[in-house]
């Protein structure tokens, strides 16, 4: 399988889908910078279908409203994730909300892309992880990949979808490579993945905590215990019943996740276990999650914010069937 | 405007008239109108005259006060009256209500309960025409209080950056809720403000449908022709309040600038002119009675319709809703 | 005691605080207008501290920032919640983090309110409960009083407070009439309310999912199920201490808001005792809320939406001990 | 301008030039700065100008391109490297950073990574001076690029309709990131934006500190006596690209138009007008050497301090944290 970066794979899903359809166009600023994975993309598909933007996130999202409504299928980038609250009426109030409003008579099929600069040094304009912010409002499918084969696939699933898909980017697994298939890969919006398959806690673990899951799970097993981790992939509409079917198996549950803690996807997670899976549980749930505090710019504080594979290790090790931790 | 024309204008225009009538009526009896409702009444000459200026296939985009416009583009009444009523028969099968009358049949894109909010929506349905190969060109409604805020800026910016097929009418009744435009506009007129976004910004008599229909036939055209956008400010008037409250006599304006406007209401003053240009009083009968009939019968099948079922809740919230939940 | 509305009560609060501090203004479209708790203000304390203000939220809000970092302390009133999104990156990205971006140099004392039309038959971009979306952001303290006397104290207190405070009004609310304590009212913010002491079973209610909570505890009185009732008052700080404390006692917990479900203030609540009160839960915990679909305009189905005493009775029934049920 | 505060001027610009030579010499070096860093070198005279147009208790709001602009107010310059380098001892203790450096000590109300942000909130800033009884003017900064959102729009309009005492300066360097202005905003100038708020609006070479001085000094007398904003366009350019990306070579600007600014260097051009009007050499040589120990004691002030503790991660959160938690 040929090997691929996050990036490219973005870039990959994006050229893909503009050759396959003329109805798709990208707004964003700055689309030709070299930074961009749409950089080339003008040249190819010319300033009719990747015009030039003026910094209007507004404007140019209600803009892409309008023309979804009415045949063509944009894709939008913000660049940086907090740049959507300045559009956040246009997106939660009428692409959330037009095809229920209008009785089905029309669609809104837009793919929102949002890069997630934490972990960077950009301090709190810039890190914010909004997706739970976006599951709390109805009719925003939303998709948080964390490998290169899966940003490729869920953007082209996405890209087809006929409902707004808002896709997350942690910025920092743009750099990070991975087997991508060969030929048209598109993988299924709603279905998580089990990354590595175990008997005796689980670890449900979204974007860049995924691979730090991993390595937990890695150096546990070491210890003898063994991780089962759930990539949700989509978590509008979540795949609950993997989740839960992981729980009914293992009888405790991690969840790890950089987004903020209250209200956060951890904290739906873990309402659905304790009101759907509250039967197999046998250990309180533990969410692993940044705490409740704005990403700080000092590289110092900001390493403290996110899920990392101590603090997962430190968690499941609170949960862990004692004969295990004694062992 | 041809007389056949004419005699569109002034079927549309009683048409919104006696319908916003009907609504008021039902709204005063608990008759089965809930929430509130924005009436236009007093606008129709606005509304009308511009919507004339499009061709079928064209898209128009309203705002918070905008019974009238779908009615104006063409809409059947049945499915309107019944969406107010939230019946399942509904043009949005009871979802949208008063804010709410899309109807995309015939190219009313809906309507938003967000002032401004559907500015840049016009202009991106504007753009898509051209992308997608038409000449459609997009109408869009807002009111004066839309002049103050971002969407407008920006959606006016980008229109006129990509000459975007989009005539912007802004039917100025000079109050948002109880504020008067003139305490909230750093600007002499909303027209002016075109010149910021370099399109042109005409201010035109919104009470006279044929000068409102020829403003906005030529701003089409140019539309139409790759030209760019147009900024139209209609100077209108609502009769009634800012919504509908039941009894209770609110308005903050005076008394004689609201019998002042009556005197110039669009509707008398067209129909004068028409029989002055030879139109048979009759003809104008026949057409109130017509339209008369035809809201009657709206209102009857409203009135008739069922309510949603219950387990239509989550119907259209999906266009591809997914199996995993 | 006297009688007073909940809209009265704001209005009380408001006429108080601004009598007492010159530095309290008030930013509102149509403050004079006779619907609004502020109608007849611009009469006592001039166009300075209630302007006329042009329909530019964000603008204004801003506006109320650079205001409070320099001294004084505005009241922010959107009149509908769902408004609040045209101006999402003034209060998310700039009232909530300026304070912790600047290192402490400057507060930001303001108080959003945002009353919130639901149950109205208004549709879904007039129908919003935002509150678990600004959960999820740190910075902002967050209130939803339930009654007269908490909005009345509750508000004073926001209006004292050196940080952001969102204040929402369930509009339903607002002709509900309800005893006030005589001389000046505060109630502290982070301090939750238990509503009714009872034995078997725990409900947090939210709002006006209080009195809905409340009416069930009677009819299930009769049936011989004690419920406690614990109103947050304060969802941010959450006075978790109250609601470990009383599921301790009753080992069931329901939690009804009128909020989506996912990711919601019910989530939150769910999380915490499956994660700190775990030990003694002894039934799922049962979420009472709004289903993940937009409010409808028809008044028909928009009934279904919104907790209601019939459906906390249903979910309390789910959970109760079965020697109870079998009565 | 008197002399004095002529080599005041000279003393300022040469600070931000120096300062932000070290900003990007550490940040090569890879010594300690993280996440980007936005330098304003070629705007100096803008930056400079404008803000000695203030009294120290004005107030002064930046945007992400404002290592200079807290400089420009009289920030001491420890406080600031440090807050670069991300300790503890940084003026906004390690939480904000290259975009964030606010100095209330001196009036720098703070900087904002949202292009557009900060406009609204100076005239808050001003709107509460006016009622806190002072006469205290807010000087707001923003990027060409900021033209064309809606806090542009909304914020210019409010600051007219309350005659607040704000100025608002556009440093337009003709892009933002890799576009150029021309492209996006459907206007001749900025400047001429300023109308459709009914305000003045002028044009000033932002590459001579002198014309800007004089330009901002009018509108700070005319914010002060309380006949509202003014908006000032300064063309300027700036000589780096959009932000330091390591070595590479990226800028989407002609070579010969970055050559033909540097020309007109702002620093250099008033030296020789310095020099030329009868200022010794010699002072001048001294201002260079004062800035050149002042920026070296900085940068030592900030490598010598401590990261912050990993219990200050929540500090500053809250003014008053809640006992609940
Ligand atoms: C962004 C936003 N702010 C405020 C409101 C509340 N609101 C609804 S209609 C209205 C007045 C609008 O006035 P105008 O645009 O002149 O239209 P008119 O009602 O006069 O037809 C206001 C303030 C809103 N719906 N959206
Ligand atoms: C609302 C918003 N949109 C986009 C960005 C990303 N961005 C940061 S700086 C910048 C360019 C700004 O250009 P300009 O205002 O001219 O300032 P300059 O960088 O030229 O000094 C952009 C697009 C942002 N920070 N905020
Ligand atoms: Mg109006
Ligand atoms: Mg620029």
């Amino acid at each position: 399988m040929p090997t691929m970066s996050y990036r490219d794979a973005i870039r990959q899903a994006m050229l893909e889908e503009m050759r396959r359809d003329p109805a798709v166009v990208v707004f964003c600023e700055d689309a030709r910078f070299w930074t961009m994975p749409t950089h080339g993309f003008v040249d190819e598909f010319g300033p009719e279908r990747v015009p030039i933007m003026p910094i209007s996130e507004e404007g140019f999202t209600g803009a892409a409203i309008g023309a979804a409504m009415t045949g063509l299928r944009p894709i939008v980038d913000y660049t940086i994730a907090n740049l959507m609250y300045v559009a956040w009426d246009q997106i939660v109030n009428h692409a959330a909300k037009n095809r229920y409003l209008f009785g089905g008579q029309a669609s809104v099929p837009i793919v929102f892309r949002a890069a997630m600069k934490y972990a960077n040094a950009t301090a709190a304009q810039h890190s914010d992880r909004p997706y739970p912010q976006l599951m709390n409002v109805p009719g925003l499918k939303i998709v948080v990949p964390s490998n290169p084969a899966d940003a490729l696939g869920l953007l082209k699933s996405a890209i087809r979808d006929d409902d707004p898909v808002v896709y997350f980017e942690p910025l920092r697994l743009w750099g990070t490579k991975g087997e991508v298939p060969e030929g048209e890969h598109l993988v299924p919006l709603g279905k998580a993945a089990i990354c590595r398959e175990g008997t005796d806690v689980t670890v449900v673990a979204i974007g860049d905590a995924v691979p730090a899951a991993l390595k937990a799970a890695e150096v546990l097993s070491g210890e003898g215990v063994d991780l089962e981790v759930v990539d949700p992939r989509t978590l509008v509409p979540l795949d609950k019943a993997t989740i839960l079917d992981s729980v009914a198996k293992t009888g405790r549950l991690v969840i790890a996740d950089p987004a903020h803690k209250t209200c956060g996807a951890a904290a739906e997670v873990a309402a659905i276990v304790a009101e759907e899976g509250f039967a197999s549980l046998r250990a309180p749930i533990v969410r692993v999650v940044a705490p409740d505090v704005h990403p700080p710019f000092s590289p110092a504080l900001e390493a403290l914010m996110y899920p990392s594979p101590a603090r997962v290790i430190a968690a499941v090790q609170s949960v862990a069937p004692a004969e295990l931790m004694a062992r | 405007m041809k007389t056949e024309e004419q005699l569109e204008a002034m079927r549309r225009m009683l048409r919104i008239r006696r319908f916003e009538e009907a609504v008021m009526d039902i709204v005063r009896k608990g008759q089965g109108i809930a929430g509130a409702v924005h009436i236009c009444v007093g606008q129709e000459a606005t509304i009308v005259g511009s919507c004339l200026a499009l061709r079928d296939d064209d898209f128009m985009v309203g705002y918070h006060r905008s019974h009238g416009h779908p009615i104006a583009k063409g809409a059947q009444l049945r499915p309107l009256m019944a969406e107010l009523m939230g019946r399942r028969t509904g043009v949005c099968r009871g979802k949208g209500g008063s804010m709410h009358l899309a109807d995309f049949r015939v190219g009313s894109l809906g309507e938003t309960a967000i002032v401004g909010a559907g500015i840049p929506q016009a202009v991106g349905a504007a753009y898509g025409a051209r992308l997608r190969g038409t000449d459609q060109v997009a109408l869009c409604f807002f009111g004066d209080g839309a002049a103050n805020i971002g969407s407008f800026h920006e959606g006016l910016n980008l229109a006129s950056l990509w000459s975007a097929g989009v005539v912007f009418v802004c039917e100025n009744n000079r109050y948002a809720m109880s504020t008067a435009l003139a305490d909230t506009m750093a600007a002499g007129s909303v027209a002016e403000r075109a010149a910021s976004y370099q399109m042109p910004g005409t201010i035109v008599d919104g009470q006279d449908v044929i000068s409102v229909f020829e403003a906005v036939s030529m701003a089409v055209e140019r539309a139409r022709a790759g030209e760019g956008p147009t900024l139209i400010e209609a100077h209108t008037y609502r009769y009634r309040d800012h919504a509908e409250y039941g009894n209770l006599k609110l308005s903050h304006r005076p008394e004689d600038e609201v019998e002042e406007w009556r005197r110039r209401d669009p509707i008398s003053v067209f129909s004068a002119q028409l029989l002055a240009s030879g139109v048979a009083e009759e003809e104008l009968r026949e057409i109130e009675e017509q339209v008369a009939a035809e809201v009657a019968d709206a209102v009857a099948f409203a009135k008739a319709s069922p309510a949603p079922d219950p387990d239509e809740l989550f119907d259209d919230l999906w266009a591809t809703p997914l199996e995993v939940h």
